[in-house]
């Protein structure tokens, strides 16, 4: 049961994000990858990873895709561009793609993993586990990502502020 | 919902292999959509989509290998990719008013 | 520049304090101004069933009226077609024939007597500047309709009707203006 | 098995419960502005206008169906639905009641007792911005997209303020599943509410669940005056009829959120000694009740509120959003922070 419920969330994912990438009107591109996102979050699920599900959901669906959307809806973005890229480009850019899939599995597939482990621990993805290890030993990393964040606030600002004409 | 007994069958059921191939697809798709399109708005996306495949790809090893601080690494990406599709858009929407357009081959000023 | 009435303010940009500047207090005194209108008793009349009580002067649809012995009391002057601000009225005056004297109090008559009642404004002046007491303005709402020419009313939906429905009182109108005349 | 049963049941009542609750909310905020306005409202629908939603269904699935030709059809469908979707989604983790025993067990008298239950609500209110941005864009219409655009901005403004405020209540509680959230104020004979604790940030919370659900004063998406109904402008028939359905399940839902975090969910004065007098399953109705007069309340202060204050200019709204809200509630965090690390 939750075996089939893998490949099913997994088929989906990989359908939307191909969807996503050949699809020309940048509003359904980013549609579909927000249903990449939920079947991705779907996983995060059956891995027990609850709240780093929820975080995801609320990091890009709720924030990163919004943005997204409503880039597209301010700029009108949403007509597709009309000269395309010639064929050749195109499926050079498809061969890359596929023989760097091909490379990888073929160099990961005798690979052993390792034997599962036997005792599943449940607690790894409940909030106060996650808290622990981010306040302890990665405290510095996260303070500093908060100073990352402040950077990008502060650079965007800078971004779009109007020019002072001085002509 | 999600007792213990359901996620030890799924890790019996689903070998840690079929989570790296999945995201090695992913990521893969994304590159080659950072490749195809000319869109920088899809462009973006392909790239939120291979940050995204190694996000799960982390979460599947520290589940798998009993260890919580990949998913704290996930946190750090997703930090990162917040912070990168804002600055990123904000930089697409100045290029829009400058030249009218998300074409990344229109962008060739620097071009030698 | 000096103000035509004494009721005109200051514009005054003065800066404001701290409590109004964080526009709870207001937001308060708001919100009991509105709970008190909640409890306070409602203006709203249910009309159908209810209806509100006319002043003895209202002036609602018109009546044409007749004498005690039934007969028409309008000659077709067009006094009141004259006084109408709104010219709403249009009269098309007819002479008696022989026979007709128990219909029309006079040698004249208004054959067709029209009222546009999209145009009306109920004034009551076709009522004051009538010399034969012939047109009155009753208590009685003019009705709506969906189609612009029903508002054209008719001598004959104006007439007064002596036999079945019983003469339209109007002796209040004829005092109140009597009144309202001094 | 019962558990499963009983857990589809109270999904069902749920479900119910949150329809008939936004279809008399309609019939109420017509009332209760009416009575604001020294007027009666509609009393003509069955005994005190009490069919009147009936009505108003029935008016709304009875009307033609407009598509608009320029539109793009599937996500003009897609919109309200999303919105219907995410406003119903969110109650499945409010406590509504104390744990009773069925055959043996103890419940929860909650649809999914998730540890991470708030931060469920937030993912799925920041996932109802999408049903607005949908359907505002596929309407192809600028007024919809301006109702659009302008309700994105405003909701991600706002879930801001919102989180943070949040996140003292967190900390407050250290949990952040909802039951915990709600067992963890039943001290002092039921009155530790959050809100004696947490009054700046219940200010706060109560402001932002006021722009997340579109109600005025910040009902900029679908000003009437201005925007000739925002992004629902296009939409007629029951596709309308789900948005504005979504909108009433929303501040039924946001009610029930600050009822709580704030005031104690279904914890009520003296519930210790009326526990004791009365059997499991009166008491667990008893505070279900309570409960839901605490969110009646909310719901009404929602209308009170819309009938007193006119709606915010667009700055103004960015203003108190990014510049008074935000940092009141990181230094609420921080006030919050501070005196629980001075108790330890």
């Amino acid at each position: 049961m939750t075996a089939i419920l893998f490949y099913i969330l997994s088929a989906i994912c990989i359908i939307s994000s191909i969807l996503m990438i050949f699809h020309k009107n940048a509003m359904y591109s980013v549609l579909f990858l927000l249903i990449c996102f939920f079947s991705v979050a779907g996983l995060y699920v059956m891995l027990n990873a609850q709240f780093l599900a929820i975080v995801h959901i609320i990091v890009y669906a709720g924030a990163i895709m919004v943005l997204f959307l409503y880039v597209i809806m301010f700029l009108n973005m949403s007509t597709p561009i009309t000269i395309r890229k010639s064929k050749l480009v195109m499926g050079i850019a498809v061969f890359t793609g596929s023989s760097l899939c091909f490379v990888l599995v073929t160099a990961l597939w005798a690979t052993n993993f390792g034997q599962n482990p036997a005792i599943v621990n449940q607690d790894i993805g409940l909030a106060s586990t996650l808290g622990k290890v981010l306040f302890n030993e990665f405290l510095i990393p996260f303070e500093v990502s908060s100073v990352l964040f402040l950077s990008s606030m502060v650079g965007i600002v800078i971004f779009n502020k109007k020019e002072q004409k001085d002509e | 919902m999600n007792d213990i007994s359901q996620l030890q069958d799924q890790l019996r059921l689903v070998p840690l292999e079929h989570y790296v191939f999945l995201c090695i697809l992913l990521f893969c798709i994304g590159l080659t959509g950072v490749l195809l399109r000319r869109n920088m708005i899809n462009v973006f996306l392909s790239i939120e989509l291979m940050l995204n495949s190694i996000n799960l790809l982390a979460v599947a090893f520290s589940v798998y290998y009993n260890d919580p601080n990949a998913q704290a690494f996930v946190f750090f990406i997703m930090v990162v990719a917040a912070a990168e599709v804002a600055v990123g858009l904000a930089m697409l929407v100045m290029i829009y008013r400058n030249v009218q357009t998300v074409d990344i081959n229109a962008l060739n000023n620097l071009k030698w | 520049m000096q103000s035509l009435t004494n009721r005109s303010k200051l514009v005054s940009n003065k800066k404001m304090t701290l409590s109004e500047r964080l526009y709870i207090p207001a937001i308060l005194a708001g919100l009991r101004i509105t709970i008190y209108h909640f409890f306070k008793k409602k203006a709203t009349i249910q009309y159908p069933e209810q209806q509100k009580i006319h002043s003895k002067i209202y002036r609602g649809k018109h009546v044409l009226k007749k004498d005690e012995q039934g007969r028409e009391n309008c000659t077709a002057c067009g006094l009141c077609a004259v006084a109408c601000p709104a010219e709403a009225i249009t009269i098309v005056a007819a002479e008696r024939k022989k026979g007709e004297e128990s219909l029309y109090r006079e040698e004249k008559y208004a054959a067709e007597y029209n009222i546009n009642m999209l145009r009306c404004i109920f004034c009551g002046l076709c009522e004051e500047s009538c010399p034969k007491d012939a047109i009155y303005l009753t208590e009685i709402v003019a009705e709506s309709n969906y189609d612009r020419n029903q508002f054209i009313f008719t001598k004959d939906m104006m007439v007064e009707d002596t036999e079945t429905k019983g003469r339209i009182d109007v002796s209040d109108r004829r005092n109140g203006i009597r009144q309202g005349a001094v | 098995m019962e558990i499963i049963i009983f857990k589809i049941f109270l999904v069902l009542a749920l479900f119910l419960l949150s329809i008939t609750i936004a279809a008399y909310s309609t019939f109420s905020e017509r009332k209760v502005a009416a009575f604001m306005q020294d007027r009666i409202g509609p009393n003509r629908a069955g005994p005190f206008g009490l069919l009147q939603p009936l009505a108003d269904g029935v008016k709304m699935i009875m009307k033609e169906e407009i598509l608009p030709a320029s539109s793009n059809k599937l996500l003009f469908i897609l919109g309200p639905a999303i919105s219907m979707v995410t406003a119903l989604m969110a109650s499945a983790v409010i406590p509504w009641g104390p744990d009773i025993t069925i055959a043996g067990t103890k419940v929860h008298l909650q649809v999914a007792d998730i540890n991470i239950g708030i931060l469920y609500i937030m993912g799925v209110v920041s996932i109802g911005v999408y049903g607005i941005m949908i359907g505002g864009w596929a309407s192809n219409n600028k007024f919809a997209l301006l109702g659009a655009v302008r309700a994105s901005t405003q909701m991600i403004s706002y879930e801001l303020a919102m989180g943070m405020s949040i996140i003292a209540v967190i900390m407050t509680t250290g949990s952040l599943s909802l039951g915990n959230m709600v067992t963890g104020q039943s001290g002092w004979h039921g009155m530790a509410w959050n809100v004696v604790l947490q009054p700046l940030g219940f200010l706060i919370f109560l402001i932002c669940a006021f722009a997340e659900t579109n109600r005025t004063p910040f009902d900029l998406p679908e000003s009437e005056t201005e925007l000739i109904g925002g992004y629902h402008t296009e939409y007629s028939s029951m596709k309308l009829g789900f948005y504005l359905f979504a909108e009433y399940i929303n501040m039924f839902l946001s009610s029930a959120v600050i009822s709580c975090l704030y005031f104690g969910g279904y914890n009520f004065p003296f519930m210790d000694i009326v526990q004791q007098n009365t059997g499991e399953i009166l008491f667990a109705f008893i505070c279900f009740l309570v409960l839901m007069t605490k969110i009646l309340f909310f719901i009404f202060f929602f209308f009170w509120v819309r009938w007193t204050i006119p709606r915010f200019r667009f700055d103004q709204l960015m203003n108190l959003g990014w510049k008074i809200l935000l940092p009141l509630s990181i230094i609420n965090m921080l006030i919050t922070g501070t005196i629980i690390l001075l108790n330890q």
